[in-house]
């Protein structure tokens, strides 16, 4: 012990251990009230929460109150990893990949299960891998009861791993060549679409897996239907969009079948979108390009303008399409050009838009009127809890 | 939303347990003789001949106030011109879905930490500010502030606001920054 | 600098030997039939009735060009416009200390890749371009690119350029991507 | 295995696996010459070099050329991890944290030791502890002979790890109490500076570590020293800097020295910084605020104008400081304000400075000429190799 540090303690000056022994031992003037340090909680996912990835650049999904903007809390969700939310509010899952040293040592993938009311982290549930890619809807799903999840595997072959998520614990992994972007299908197991444009589904009886396909419906590499399509489990549907426009449902069942597609250009009364480069259109675009209002129908498109193969350009514009109708009945034109949208499956449906930057607004759906705007909320994907 | 349930341990056992934890278990008497920089002290530690004076009588008179001081606010906690923010630098937690003392769900508040001694414009009186930050979470992306007043280099450790001050946490990731009050400054 | 000492076995050896790798050491013919999505093919998958006559006569006339290939250029392979960049998605690993099929010092390039068929305008023609990403470092900060001339969807893996294509190599760690040179497209 | 899969191998298409075989199974017109991968290498740390930490926001070092302000390489240094060039320019070292499962599971604490020439990992030697903080030039220190580093530690009690670098293992952790920021002593050991505004000397003869202390010279809280000052290696001096501008020079060894300082506004003709608030003047600021040019003893300050007690904000001008006449030689006007400044040990210097966002400039010293521009280079701390 040096002479300085010594003649400190022999001074006997009101030393103190971190303010809280200052607290003690220095009592504040009576009107003065010494706060301590607490920890919130949360209520079970609300409807009008949004829940914003950080994407590449943020780690944490933050979550936010559509009504007043506010953050109320973060699930731990690092770059490349993806969330689900428990149907019945009271997990949130997080399908990761941590390696030992961070870029190396030892790989260990997981499903790491959170309480919703503290977010602490209840246990992990090892997986065999998982697919390293990010800004996906559709890589890890759960099961409509909330009893099974899906993760997509990619190693680089082609396979999803089913976990059982109430015993929480693998089950198995089934090998499912040529196809990804999963869909639940209740009382079967899940479906898939395919690079040959067919629709897969996966019959799974415990560690077995029968693996049925459409015919094919869609141009896999040529007019690909976006990964980060939506699914209504009230329905039991999925809305596909293709990079022309083509919107498609399908009924999702032991044997699904595809509804004729239609143009969200023609919708919209203008020339349908083309494959062939040089013609200018709108085109549907960004990485979470469409959100599904499930109790009415409507289908909120990210659109730009441009030519052919700029799928990843965010929209300057956000069109409602009424499915039932197969019309865009309002066209929402942007301040800035967003990238993901989602929206809210409560009655007033609140959208929550992001940009490349991380930016973000609230949107009233029904009048278009900016609620809240968010900067730095996350540029990654957006989630609801399910209605 | 706000749970006491969940409040942590009074301060004296807590700082008394802490101290045995980085003590390794050894007595609280030869920790003191370690502790050296983990000290933390009254608005200016007391240790310097030169600032010994100005330090136990500050001077609130407006020309003496910073910038900061001059400008702060009492009303709202989730902005960085919030009065008891003169030192923070870090994600308000008031932002990130926890509160002025109150950690967001899921993480948790290092219980020691750096401090400010900030002037409440309301009353011109100086209140000693702990900055506890909250751990256990990724950085919380709102309300980001740097805030420099009294702000001193690593030396001091209790006045340097950029050490990651998550000891005694079941984490060292840092989420956001508290600003609790403990007393009124001396 | 640019060490020729260094380069990887060649791609017959490579590929052959990854295989067995991926298949678990399982023979090459019971692993074909595992594969599927990580199959590469020539420039557009050809599986599809719809699109096979086009895959097979690619049209290179003015009007069937994009927007990219129509203003690409070929002298300077560090700016995004580079005519092999037409389906990069990353950091350009010639901004990062590497070159056009060279990986920065200490990363690896994966032997899989995504491909692009892109147009050279100095000869009209579409070549075949492998877009190795070079893993085990942070992601450079240099030059971020996503041209997305063909570019499709994870169940077309081989043609998606978000995926971390980084297999194979000690490090999955993204730090940069080269644009390889493979041949000319058919 | 699906029917459709089966089917794409039955049609005996051109299927290859990656674009390995491709190139193999197709070959390319003879003009066409199929290009194989490799990874490049370097020299060993050139004078010209930056090393711009990728700070809080952006994980890696940069390498930049300051001749041509092209990136030569990374090194692998994340989020609040310390580097440390190998005088003799055969290592870089790393001196890092790490989590085996990110933020949770086991804490890890080492050096990374990187081959200057391949950038690849050689080993790691493991630490009992270390600060996390970042941005700071001072925590992880090489001895000058390259031998032995010396890492800060702070659990929240205050240590220096010592390390054999040579040998590539830990030697002893050294008890410090109320000093950081440290500084190489040849033959001696290192000296660091206090919170009771000395300067204490660490003598380390083996285990075991003897601790003296200078007179206090500064007010470590009401006037501290910037804790990322310069060192000379050559003439064994520190140059101190504090946050009213004044600089102080200390000659390092078994009993170091300090100068009476000078206040650099005044060698700018100009009236002293003062600590009282509320006195407007121009103040050193930053996060590294200051670069020495050794061999001609001309010290760079990035300089701002406001109030004490704004230590952190950047510099709108940089002020060129001739030690030996104690004259401000020249004032850089900057196009943008500036938190971080480094310079070459070269004959004809050249000037890193980045902002707060991580964009940098490479400047003639001479001139002031901004050379190049380099968006998105880094926005923590700038290290070059010692002269």
């Amino acid at each position: 012990m040096s002479r300085t540090v010594r003649s400190i303690f022999a001074a006997g000056l009101a030393i103190v251990f971190a303010t809280a022994a200052a607290a003690a031992q220095t009592p504040p003037p009576a009107e003065v009230e010494a706060e301590i340090s607490d920890t919130m909680t949360l209520p079970s996912p609300v409807p009008t929460w949004f829940f914003v990835d950080g994407g590449w650049d943020m780690p944490g999904t933050s979550i936010f109150d559509g009504e007043t903007g506010k953050m109320k809390g973060m699930v731990e969700t690092r770059r490349l990893a993806d969330m689900a939310i428990d149907p019945n509010g009271r997990y949130y899952y997080v399908s990761e990949t941590i390696w030992s040293k961070v870029d190396r040592g030892t790989r260990q993938d997981m499903v790491s299960v959170y309480d919703s009311k503290t977010l602490n982290l209840v246990t992990e549930i090892a997986l065999p891998g998982r697919i390293l890619i990010g800004s996906r809807k559709n890589n890890f799903i759960v099961s409509d009861d909330g009893r099974f999840g899906y993760i997509y595997d990619f190693s680089p072959t082609s396979a999803v791993n089913v976990v059982d998520l109430s015993k929480r614990k693998f089950v198995t992994a089934v090998e499912l060549p040529g196809c990804a972007s999963l869909i639940p299908n209740p009382g079967v197991g899940f479906s898939a679409l395919c690079s040959d444009g067919s629709l897969a589904t996966v019959a799974v009886r415990g560690a077995k897996a029968d693996i049925t396909h459409t015919a094919p419906f869609f141009a896999a590499s040529d007019d690909p239907i976006f990964d980060n399509f939506a699914y209504d489990r009230a329905k039991k549907e999925s809305v596909f969009l293709t990079y022309t426009g083509q919107i498609y449902t399908a009924k999702i069942g032991p044997t699904p079948t595809v509804s004729a597609p239609f143009s969200i250009q023609a919708a919209a009364g203008i020339r349908p979108g083309e494959t062939k480069p040089l013609e200018l259109n709108w085109y549907p675009g960004g990485r979470q390009p469409l959100a599904l209002h499930r109790a009415t129908g409507q289908l909120f498109v990210l659109m730009h303008m441009g030519e052919y193969w700029s799928h990843k350009a965010s929209g300057s514009e956000l069109w409602q399409v009424d499915l039932a109708t197969q019309k865009v009945v309002k066209r929402f034109v942007l301040k800035e050009a967003m990238n993901n949208v989602e929206v809210t499956q409560t009655d007033k449906p609140l959208l929550f838009l992001n940009d490349e930057k991380g930016d973000g607004v609230i949107l009233d759906a029904a009048t278009g009127e900016e609620k809240h705007k968010i900067e730095n909320a996350g540029g990654g994907i957006i989630s609801v809890p399910a209605s | 939303m706000h749970s006491k349930g969940q409040v942590m341990m009074g301060f004296d056992a807590m700082g008394e347990k802490l101290l045995r934890r980085f003590a390794g278990g050894s007595s609280r008497r030869s920790l003191l003789s370690r502790l050296g920089a983990a000290l933390v002290a009254a608005p200016v530690f007391p240790l310097l001949p030169v600032s010994r004076a100005e330090a136990a009588k500050p001077d609130r008179s407006p020309e003496a106030k910073t910038a900061f001081a001059r400008s702060a606010q009492t009303k709202d906690d989730g902005k960085c011109d919030y009065w008891r923010y003169c030192a923070i630098d870090g994600a308000l937690c008031t932002c990130c879905g926890g509160g002025i003392h109150s950690c967001p769900p899921g993480s948790e508040p290092s219980p020691v930490s750096w401090v400010g001694t900030c002037i409440n414009p309301d009353d011109g009186k100086a209140y000693l500010i702990a900055y506890r930050d909250c751990c256990g979470k990724p950085t919380c992306g709102q309300c980001f502030c740097d805030n420099t007043d009294r702000e001193t280099q690593l030396y001091v450790p209790q006045l340097n606001n950029d050490v990651i001050w998550c000891f005694g946490t079941s984490s060292m990731d840092y989420h956001c920054s508290t600003a609790v009050m403990v007393g009124a400054a001396s």
